[in-house]
């Protein structure tokens, strides 16, 4: 049981989907129930992980390792750390609320797409656990589908457009990755001679791939990552996607697509080419380009007339606080990218999932539609109030943790990166709080926002966990850092090796290996 | 050389082409003789078959063999049985064998059902099957003109109708003068080594010196001949218009396994009588094979008729085969089997579904035609989608693996621009494969929508496409072995 | 030590409070939400109907905070057993962050839910609880007639929640919650009748301007932990010492000490409105009377002055910032001063006279007095929450009428509020014997002493003005004739209003008695000194050489004898029986009237700088580059792109879709001619067919 | 000059002019006769080639079969007036100037290329007036070494006899609809 | 003097040049026919060359069979044509343009 829970974690949705595409597609409200069914026993399914997940061991756990194609070497190889185990625990959580807020919101098409959303989960929960690169690719490829379907059957009115574009950025960066990958592999051939797609193998070929070759391979990697998480000059699919995707599709993307980019990077580009990472042409470059997008996300999204491309445009603010942090290369920095991809996941979620409640009533998301909802639904303001100072970054909630580790992890390398990071800080709350007056506050302007209804208890409890969530990070995070600390010195040692023991640290790992023989000796 | 007749060993060599041609002959006269009427006609499709079955079963025996005791050639080393010809064998007979399943609805409602048809497919077959394991210039050339008549005639098979008659010519007239330079080039082989014989050849032209220019004569005849085969650009004008204008089975049977045959003579060529040349044509082939690339990319993008769109795709899928015998490591000429092998079947099941489409009184053959299909035929809808993703190369399906072991091998020759290039090919492809997915699932449907015209062959086909692009997809490594057994041994 | 060990309880009570307001005080509340805005203090009788729920909210907030007082009380009582006057809580680790390299070498970054009571934060605790409690209680009378009752005393909770939080925090991170906290209850506070658009645009702008001092605090707090390896406070000491870090004299070039206590007075600015941050506070006066005497008075404007204070050993440390902190605190002091001559509305008169007080104690850290600062800090919450409170009675009682033009002789119809405004007004001028005396003066002689004469002479002519618009602000308001709207009916305020104006009074005239110069020998001697009991937690110089006490005698009588002069020359220009014109003008002259009643036109300026130009104008720019230049470069038309984008109509098909663009038109643009080969006429092709052919020959043939 | 190179230049000569002429006539029938002139003068070739057979094989099927059939199908399809007008396509200039650049390459690499080839030393061709000799030997390697070419040039045949048929039958000639 | 092998090529080149001149200029579809006829018959003149220089039988038992393909393909080719002249009355080749692009 409890070692194939990986695979069983993945499988859930997957089986999920085929029984739901076997239910009569008449019986709507079957299906809904059925799919919710499934997403929340993804949620259950995870309990075992949950309690079974060791912080104090620095490396891989719950490992799964078949072959699956022998002659090239690719391996049907799950396993986690702490990288991986918090992107589970996100996937799972958010990807059952996005499935449970379409209950009302989609109407047709019902069966197929509560199956794509089932098939996504899949797919991601899939990219979160592989260790073998091969097969993270071909999970990787998978999730767009679903994606564009998502996308282009529910999205708004410019849905085609947004679809194929998402589409195509992404497929385009991730071919060049593929590309990168194959190199490395055959690189790995040459060197030992077998063929092997599994990480740690791939890993090994590092010693031997020349800087500027892995300088390439990397950014091979680097720009389909870049288009995923999306990066500064590869975002421009985002605010397209999220706007015209539906409410469900907007959290999925923003809750978890776009931590693939991050989590690829930590998992996959930083550790497979550390010569590559640590480049200085890479470092400023990606340093410059992270806060180009803190600051030009945030002006622009000052500017939006539509409230989704708002938050979408935020998003590329606050992801170039967690690319930012990434490159930084220290534990830090890289701790506080991934939790602040988390708390980006939670807050983001919230302020999409706002957004669907008033759309659902409205079905406007123009800004100006709105404005003095508060006179009529004060539940919601304060709901809404919450997640925006949770994005806002305000602290004793989860996103002033995350960008303040992030800060200290820039500060580290270069006092100018913290400076101009901390510009975002500032522009973060600008938009956030203009788009809040303009919504809620004032008299009721538009005489279709009289009867308005306050939230339902649905959209409540679907919205009640991640403020939680925004919470307990933000009050206690002490278990996110743990949960990090092992994997990110592993990373930071390979990526600037002895920077502990420069910097007179003792190595977080050596603390782990003891801590795990003794606990082999209390057994 | 003292057997003037066969000997049994060279009837088990020949056993695929004589089954193919007695099953042939076979069908020609039952249809003359035992098929009534119109209704009936499908009968013929049931020999045809059982000649399938009874080709499967010598191909299984000669697999046994050439796993024993290796590859063994009959009729004086002219035929040569090894497993790559084992493997295009089996290409050839599931080409058929959906092409004759799927035929018999649509010549149907074409108004064209007639027994000659079945004969011609075995016909093309034979000659296909004899390129496969032919060892010699004469027996390959036969072979390919047997091939390229039948399919002449296959594709002018709609006598009534104008496209059809226009694409035969079209074939006939480019195919006519191709054969031409190619065998002029054979001619000048012939002179170079005084045999012909391709053990002999290669001997010959091994012993040649460096760069010599009767031998490049004789490469650049022969390669041309051959790229037209292919369809690799400039030399692929033909291929939209005659997948257009063929009738839709035929289509499929040309654009797979015509294609699948020139890429065996190629390589048996190339690997055998120029292989000595080796550094002369590889730089040269990669050219062709960007720009094959290119054309068909690009040209498909702003296509509307489905089959001219799928048409033009083939012809970028032609570039990426080639690209593995650029490549001519061993992971290339492997990827160049294992993107074969996929490209049957995903291929098929488009073309499949397209004929579905073709009913009596209407074509419906443009990318609008499948507009909102998916509200009437959901399943064959998905169906459609998987093929159209495998095309475009999206892991786990088929099509994927295909262009995994090509940018493998390119990559390892260090051709990172090519690389890189075909790579980015990927994406503009599935911008027109995504047109027709679009198309199927995002758009609305127009005034009188086309309907999907099943009847069980189409069925099976279909099943079995989906189920093998799934399957290849999913758990690849029996295929991929299969592939590198058959095409390793028998090329280096 | 039951207290002490409990004052982690203090911010608690309050907090317990808030949640029970902003969760089920919907329930407890009538009326849905607060009537519409101009409703604020019109039309009421006298009688105050209490509304059933209301009960339990008068009686649960006030309580809370009274309870955390007494906490606070028997806390510090304990304290003075504590030798080092210092002692710490932590509940539980907060942020245990990654080790990262620091200046210290090592350092494993940790920031606690840790409290920190020690004689600083002892004097804080006790202005916030006792001023919050008496504010709460007054507050139940103001607020009477507004709806939203539950919303206004929960977020007042939650402010003294924060409030106590930033105070009590043992490191700088936990001190920050507290800060945003505060900053946060502000907003909401100021917002409080988020109809009117003027509150709206008051409270953001107010959270802006302090956004800027924040990131400029967290940068601070970033740089404080890569020097000295720690953020928390008894830990800096220390850290200092081991670190060696030597007073960074030269201006040549800026040591991180001298940074990070930079940054740190850019946040602190921001959060006490110093120039040039100031110009949230004066808007910020939208909020409820009680809210302006609370935070943007006595509490959480100090705030800054409290976090220099906090950080004093590192400033001692970078003389070039003191002078900064000095400069700027005497600056803002001046202008604030000026621009507070000329005000018509009775609480910017306050607001303005706030922050060139805040300015006062800036000036007194930045010459190294911090503990005078403090005392100026508790001086002061003392009179100008007096002052605060007796304007909102005076408002409360004409009706919501706010400018002191249509005032006058209310000061027998008032006479409460006008006897206890008049104490809080004579205290600020510095009148003998009252609070503001002992501090103001201890900040010029501390100046003085520290041989800044100009920054002196500066505090001189503040303390002057001061008195002056002080008293222009009684005379307007309570003497002359009745220009006071006839329909309205004036009363006094009920008890719960009046009661707490007689305590502040009462403090503002006592207060001061914990500070008494030197020179009073005796009297000094007898009487507690704040500065000894803040001497554990702050650097206390003594001011080198002693001067002669007869200068220091001189200087008191200099100050004393210019604020009289104020005042008698307020009472000549303002107490006449007729108010007409602008007996400004007489003084200063139109222009410098127009100057300081536009507030130096520093609004407009940001105006136009920021908010239009920065934020808006780049906003727009951008978003129009995104659309076209990214995605045009996307297309590889750029200059198309732009080109084609100033047509609009043409714009969404070239411009917004972008990437369709690069295969729309881009490939498109190569698919054609491609296509234009395949003419359908064979002979073409075959001609095609032999170039290529031609062309593998040549290839051959040259190869 | 010996007398077959004589021959030979006469038969090329023969060859060459008639093609020309097959190719240039304005009349389809004019080409066809043409074109046997041509078909001739190869069949002299290889009289010349001292491959006799052949040389019958070549005046049999092609003069005697092929040409026939074009003929035939001349008559079939009635030649337009405008057919006779325009005779080359719009192409002409373009195309025959591509073919010489094409063709001169090409010739560079026969002249060239086939002189480095090396054959046997010969003795002198097989003398004319062998004809058993020749076709002898043309028939035993026919039916030993390229037998199954042999056998398949049959089903060949028998496509192109299908094909013809059924492209030329018309609908209502078949026996039911 | 000996005709050399060379020759022999030459005039097959020269035949196939004006073959293939033949294809590209004439509209009548008959006459491409033909020319396409002449090119196969290059391929003979080169097979029959090279047997006699290499004292072989073999070339010219392939130029039998190329001969035969010739055959094969008019055939075909004007059975095609027929066909076609069928529908669309014409036996121009730029005519015949209706699958383009």
């Amino acid at each position: 049981m409890s070692e194939h829970i990986l695979s069983i974690i993945w499988l859930t949705p997957l089986i999920g989907m085929f029984v739901v595409m076997c239910l009569p597609k008449e019986n709507k409200s079957l299906i809904r129930y059925v799919a919710n069914g499934f997403a929340i026993l993804g949620v259950i399914v995870t309990l075992p992980l949950i309690r079974g997940f060791d912080t104090a061991v620095a490396d891989f756990q719950f490992v799964e390792r078949i072959d699956w194609i022998p002659t090239i070497g690719a391996q049907y190889y799950l396993g986690v750390d702490g990288f991986g185990y918090i992107m589970i625990l996100l996937t799972v959580i958010i990807g059952w609320l996005s499935i449970w807020c379409g209950w009302e919101s989609i109407q047709e098409k019902v069966k197929e797409y509560y199956a794509f959303f089932l098939f996504l989960q899949a797919g991601m929960l899939g990219v979160f656990m592989v260790l073998d690169v091969f097969l993270f690719y071909v999970f990787w490829e998978i999730m767009l589908v679903p994606m564009y379907f998502i996308i282009g059957i529910w999205g708004g009115p410019r849905r085609l457009y947004a679809a194929i574009k998402f589409f195509l950025y992404t497929l385009t960066g991730s071919v060049l990755m593929l590309l990168s990958l194959l190199t490395v592999y055959f690189k790995h051939i040459e060197q030992f001679g077998n063929a092997s797609f599994a990480l740690e193998d791939m890993m090994r070929v590092a010693a031997y791939a020349a800087p500027d070759l892995q300088f390439w391979l990397f950014w091979g990697f680097f720009i389909a990552l870049a288009v995923k998480v999306p990066m500064f000059p590869f975002h421009t699919w985002l605010p397209d996607a999220h706007t015209e995707a539906p409410t469900a599709g907007s959290v999925i993307l923003a809750g978890i697509l776009l931590k693939m980019g991050l989590y690829g990077l930590v998992r996959f580009a930083m550790p497979l080419f550390p010569q590559g990472a640590s480049d200085g042409v890479t470092v400023n470059l990606v340093a410059f380009l992270s806060i180009v997008g803190i600051i030009y996300g945030a002006l622009v999204s000052l500017m939006q007339k539509d409230w989704k491309k708002l938050v979408a445009y935020s998003s590329v603010s606050h992801l170039g606080f967690c690319t930012l942090g990434l490159i930084a290369l220290n534990p830090n920095g890289i701790a506080g990218g991934i939790l602040q991809g988390v708390n980006h996941g939670l807050s983001t979620s919230l302020l999409f999932l706002a957004v669907g409640v008033v759309y659902d009533r409205r079905h406007t998301r123009a800004i100006a539609d709105y404005g003095g909802l508060a006179n009529r639904m004060p539940v919601y303001t304060v709901l809404f109030a919450i997640s925006m100072f949770a994005s806002a970054g305000m602290p004793g909630l989860n996103g002033f943790i995350g960008e303040f580790t992030i800060l200290r992890g820039a500060l580290e390398v270069n006092t100018w990166w913290a400076v101009f990071a901390a510009l975002g800080i500032i522009l973060g709350a600008a938009y956030l709080l203009w788009l809040f007056q303009r919504v809620m506050l004032g008299p009721i302007t538009n005489p279709k926002n009289e009867d308005m209804k306050d939230m339902n208890l649905r959209e409540i409890l679907i919205m009640a966990p991640l403020i939680a969530g925004c919470f307990w990070i933000g009050l206690y995070p002490k278990p996110c850092f743990e949960i990090l600390e092992a994997p990110t010195a592993k990373l930071v040692e390979r990526l600037d090796p002895g920077y502990f023991s420069r910097n007179g640290l003792e190595n977080p790992l050596d603390k782990y290996e003891q801590s795990k023989t003794a606990a082999l000796v209390r057994e | 050389m003292d057997a003037i007749l066969f000997s049994a060993a060279d009837f088990h060599v020949l056993k695929p082409a004589i089954l193919l041609c007695l099953f042939g002959c076979g069908i020609l006269i039952t249809d003359a003789f035992l098929i009534r009427n119109r209704a009936e006609r499908w009968k013929n499709a049931i020999p045809a078959l059982a000649a399938q079955v009874a080709v499967a079963a010598s191909l299984v025996q000669h697999l046994g063999d050439v796993r024993s005791g290796g590859a063994f050639s009959g009729l004086n080393g002219s035929m040569q049985v090894d497993g790559f010809a084992v493997f295009f064998n089996w290409i050839f007979v599931i080409a058929a064998s959906l092409a004759i399943v799927i035929s018999a609805r649509y010549m149907d409602a074409e108004g064209e059902h007639r027994g000659e048809f079945y004969g011609l497919i075995l016909f093309a077959q034979a000659g296909m099957s004899v390129m496969a394991s032919g060892y010699d210039l004469v027996v390959l050339f036969i072979g390919l003109e047997t091939m390229a008549l039948s399919f002449y005639v296959m594709v002018g098979f709609l006598r009534d109708t104008r496209r059809s008659n226009e694409a035969a010519l079209k074939y006939l007239i480019l195919g006519a003068f191709s054969s031409g330079l190619l065998v002029y080039g054979f001619s000048i082989l012939y002179g170079i080594s005084g045999s012909t014989n391709l053990s002999e050849i290669a001997k010959a032209t091994a012993a040649r010196p460096e760069s010599d220019l009767a031998l490049f004569l004789a490469l650049i005849t022969c390669s041309v001949g051959l790229l037209f085969k292919i369809s690799a650009a400039p030399f692929h004008m033909w291929a939209p218009d005659v997948y257009e204008g063929a009738p839709t089975p035929v289509t499929a049977y040309v654009s797979v396994a015509s294609k699948a045959a020139s890429f065996a003579l190629m390589l048996r060529i190339f690997l055998t009588a120029f292989e000595s040349s080796a550094e002369a044509w590889t730089p040269l082939l990669g050219a062709i094979a960007i720009v094959t690339m290119t054309i068909g990319n690009f040209a498909a993008v702003t296509q509307t008729n489905m089959k001219r769109m799928l048409a033009y795709s083939s012809v970028a899928h032609a570039g990426y085969i080639l690209l593995g015998l650029v490549a001519g490591n061993e992971t290339g000429l492997r990827g160049v089997a294992v993107y074969i092998l996929a490209y049957v079947f995903m291929n098929y099941g488009a073309f499949t579904l397209v004929a579905a489409l073709r009913r009596e009184g209407e074509a419906a053959e443009d990318i609008d035609d499948f507009n909102g299909l998916y509200h009437r035929a959901p399943g064959y809808t998905i169906l459609l989608a998987i093929f159209m993703l495998s095309l475009a190369g999206i892991p786990p399906l088929a099509g994927f693996y295909g262009k995994y072991f090509i940018f493998l091998a390119i990559l390892r020759e260090g051709y990172y621009v090519v690389a890189i290039l075909a790579a980015i090919y990927v994406a503009v492809s599935a911008f027109y494969y995504f047109r027709v997915i679009r198309a199927c699932w995002l758009l609305k449907e127009g005034e009188q929508p086309a309907h999907l015209d099943m009847n069980f062959g189409t069925r099976a086909a279909l099943a079995t496409c989906a189920f093998l692009t799934l399957l290849i997809g999913i758990y690849p490594q029996p295929f991929i072995d299969f592939a590198g057994e058959a095409v390793l041994p028998a090329l280096r | 030590m039951f207290f002490l060990d409990s004052i982690w309880l203090i911010p608690m009570f309050p907090l317990l409070g808030a949640a029970v307001m902003l969760l089920f005080g919907r329930r407890l509340e009538p009326q849905q939400v607060q009537g519409p805005p101009e409703d604020d203090h019109s039309h009421h009788d006298g009688r105050h109907g209490q509304p059933a729920g209301r009960t339990l909210i008068n009686i649960l907030c006030p309580g809370m905070v009274l309870v955390s007082f007494v906490f606070a009380l028997g806390a510090v009582f304990q304290l003075q057993d504590v030798e080092g006057h210092s002692y710490e809580v932590v509940k539980w680790t907060w942020l245990a962050g990654l080790d990262s390299a620091t200046g210290m070498g090592l350092s494993a970054f940790t920031a606690d839910w840790g409290f920190l009571l020690d004689s600083l934060s002892s004097v804080m605790i006790l202005v916030v609880t006792g001023i919050g409690f008496l504010i709460h209680v007054y507050s139940i009378g103001y607020m009477a007639h507004d709806g939203g009752y539950y919303r206004f005393f929960g977020f007042l909770n939650l402010f003294l929640f924060f409030m106590l939080l930033l105070v009590l925090a043992n490191n700088y991170v936990l001190l920050f919650v507290g800060w945003e906290g505060v900053g946060f209850c502000s907003w909401g506070l100021i917002g409080f009748y988020f109809r009117k658009q003027s509150a709206q645009n008051a409270a953001t702008k107010a959270f802006l301007v302090n956004r800027i001092g924040d990131a400029a605090f967290v940068l601070g707090m970033l740089l404080t932990f890569t020097t000295l390896g720690t953020l928390t406070f008894t830990e800096i000491g220390p850290a200092l010492n081991e670190g060696g870090f030597q007073i960074e004299e030269s201006w040549g070039s800026w040591g991180p000490l001298s940074l990070l206590t930079l940054f740190f007075f850019i946040g602190a600015c921001g959060k006490s409105a110093q120039i040039p941050l100031h110009v949230w506070l004066p808007d910020a006066m939208e909020g409820p009377t009680p809210v302006s005497a609370l935070i943007h008075a006595a509490t959480m404007v100090t705030a800054g002055v409290y976090l220099v204070a906090r950080s004093s050993d590192i400033y001692v440390l970078a003389p070039k910032t003191m002078l900064i902190v000095a400069a700027v605190g005497g600056m803002t002091a001046l202008l604030a001063a000026f621009i507070g001559l000329v005000q018509y509305d009775i609480k910017k008169v306050l607001a303005y006279s706030t922050i060139s007080q805040l300015g006062y104690m800036f000036l007194a850290c930045g010459v190294g007095a911090f503990w005078v600062g403090i005392f100026h800090l508790y001086t002061h919450a003392f009179f100008k929450a007096l002052l605060f409170l007796g304007s909102g009675s005076v408002i409360h009682a004409v009706g919501g009428e706010q400018d002191m033009r249509k005032m006058g002789a209310l000061k027998d119809k008032i006479p409460i509020t006008y006897k206890t405004m008049l104490i809080g007004a004579v205290a600020i001028s510095g009148v003998p014997g009252l609070a503001g005396f002992f501090s103001k003066d201890e900040i010029l002689w501390k100046t003085f002493s520290a041989h800044r004469v100009d920054l002196y002479v500066l505090g001189l002519f503040t303390a002057m003005m001061t008195a002056f618009y002080m008293f222009r602000l009684i005379f307007m308001t309570f003497h002359g004739d009745n220009r006071v709207d006839p329909r309205t009916h004036v009363h006094e305020s009920p008890r719960s209003m009046t009661v707490p104006l007689m305590i502040l009074a009462a403090g503002s005239i006592l207060a001061g008695y914990v500070g008494t110069p030197v020179v009073f020998g005796p009297v000094h001697n007898m009487l507690p000194s704040l500065e000894h009991w803040l001497s554990s937690a702050l650097v206390v110089e003594d001011s080198g050489e002693h001067h002669a006490a007869a200068l220091e005698w001189g200087l008191i009588f200099l100050s004393v004898v210019l604020a009289l002069f104020a005042i008698w020359f307020a009472m000549k220009k303002f107490k006449t029986d007729k108010y007409e014109g602008e007996p400004m003008h007489g003084i200063i002259g139109k222009q410098c009237h127009q100057l300081f009643l536009r507030k130096y036109f520093v609004d407009e300026i940001y105006d136009i700088f920021i908010v239009k130009i920065a934020a808006k104008r780049s906003g727009l720019r951008l978003a129009l580059f995104d659309r076209q230049v990214i995605d045009g470069a996307v297309n590889g038309v750029g200059l198309l792109t732009r080109i084609t984008s100033l047509f609009s109509i043409f714009g969404d098909k070239w411009v917004v879709d972008g990437l369709v663009n690069i295969i729309g038109y881009g490939v498109k643009f190569v698919s054609y001619p491609i296509r234009m080969f395949q003419t359908g006429i064979v002979q073409n092709y075959v001609l095609l067919f032999v170039i290529g052919l031609g062309v593998v020959a040549g290839y051959y043939l040259f190869e | 000059m010996s007398i077959d190179s004589i021959l030979f230049y006469l038969f090329a000569v023969i060859i060459l002019g008639s093609a020309i002429m097959t190719i240039t006539r304005r009349n389809v029938v004019h080409s066809a006769i043409w074109l046997i002139g041509a078909l001739v003068g190869v069949a002299g070739l290889y009289l010349l080639q001292g491959a006799e057979f052949l040389a019958g094989v070549q005046i049999i099927v092609y003069v005697g079969g092929i040409t026939v059939l074009f003929l035939f199908v001349i008559m079939l399809v009635p030649v337009r007036e405008e057919a006779l007008t325009h005779r080359f396509s719009n192409q002409k200039w373009i195309a025959v100037f591509c073919s010489v650049v094409v063709f001169v390459i090409l010739l560079a690499f026969v002249v060239h290329g086939v002189g480095s080839l090396d054959f046997p030393a010969g003795d002198e061709p097989i003398e004319l007036g062998s004809l058993t000799k020749n076709s002898e030997e043309v028939g035993y390697v026919l039916f030993s070494e390229y037998l199954l070419p042999f056998e398949l040039a049959s089903i060949l045949l028998l496509v192109a006899i299908i094909g013809a048929v059924v492209m030329s039958k018309t609908r209502n000639s078949e026996t039911e609809g | 003097m000996e005709v050399a092998t060379s020759h022999y090529l030459i005039l097959s080149t020269l035949l196939l040049f004006i073959g293939t001149v033949g294809v590209l200029t004439r509209r009548n579809i008959i006459v491409i026919l033909m020319s396409i006829e002449l090119i196969l018959n290059a391929v003979n003149i080169n097979l029959i060359a090279f047997s006699s220089a290499l004292q072989q039988i073999h070339g010219q038992v392939f130029s039998i069979f190329v001969i035969t393909d010739a055959a094969a393909e008019a055939a075909v080719g004007l059975g095609i044509l027929i066909a076609l002249f069928r529908n669309k009355e014409t036996i121009r080749v730029d005519e015949i343009d209706l699958l383009r692009w």
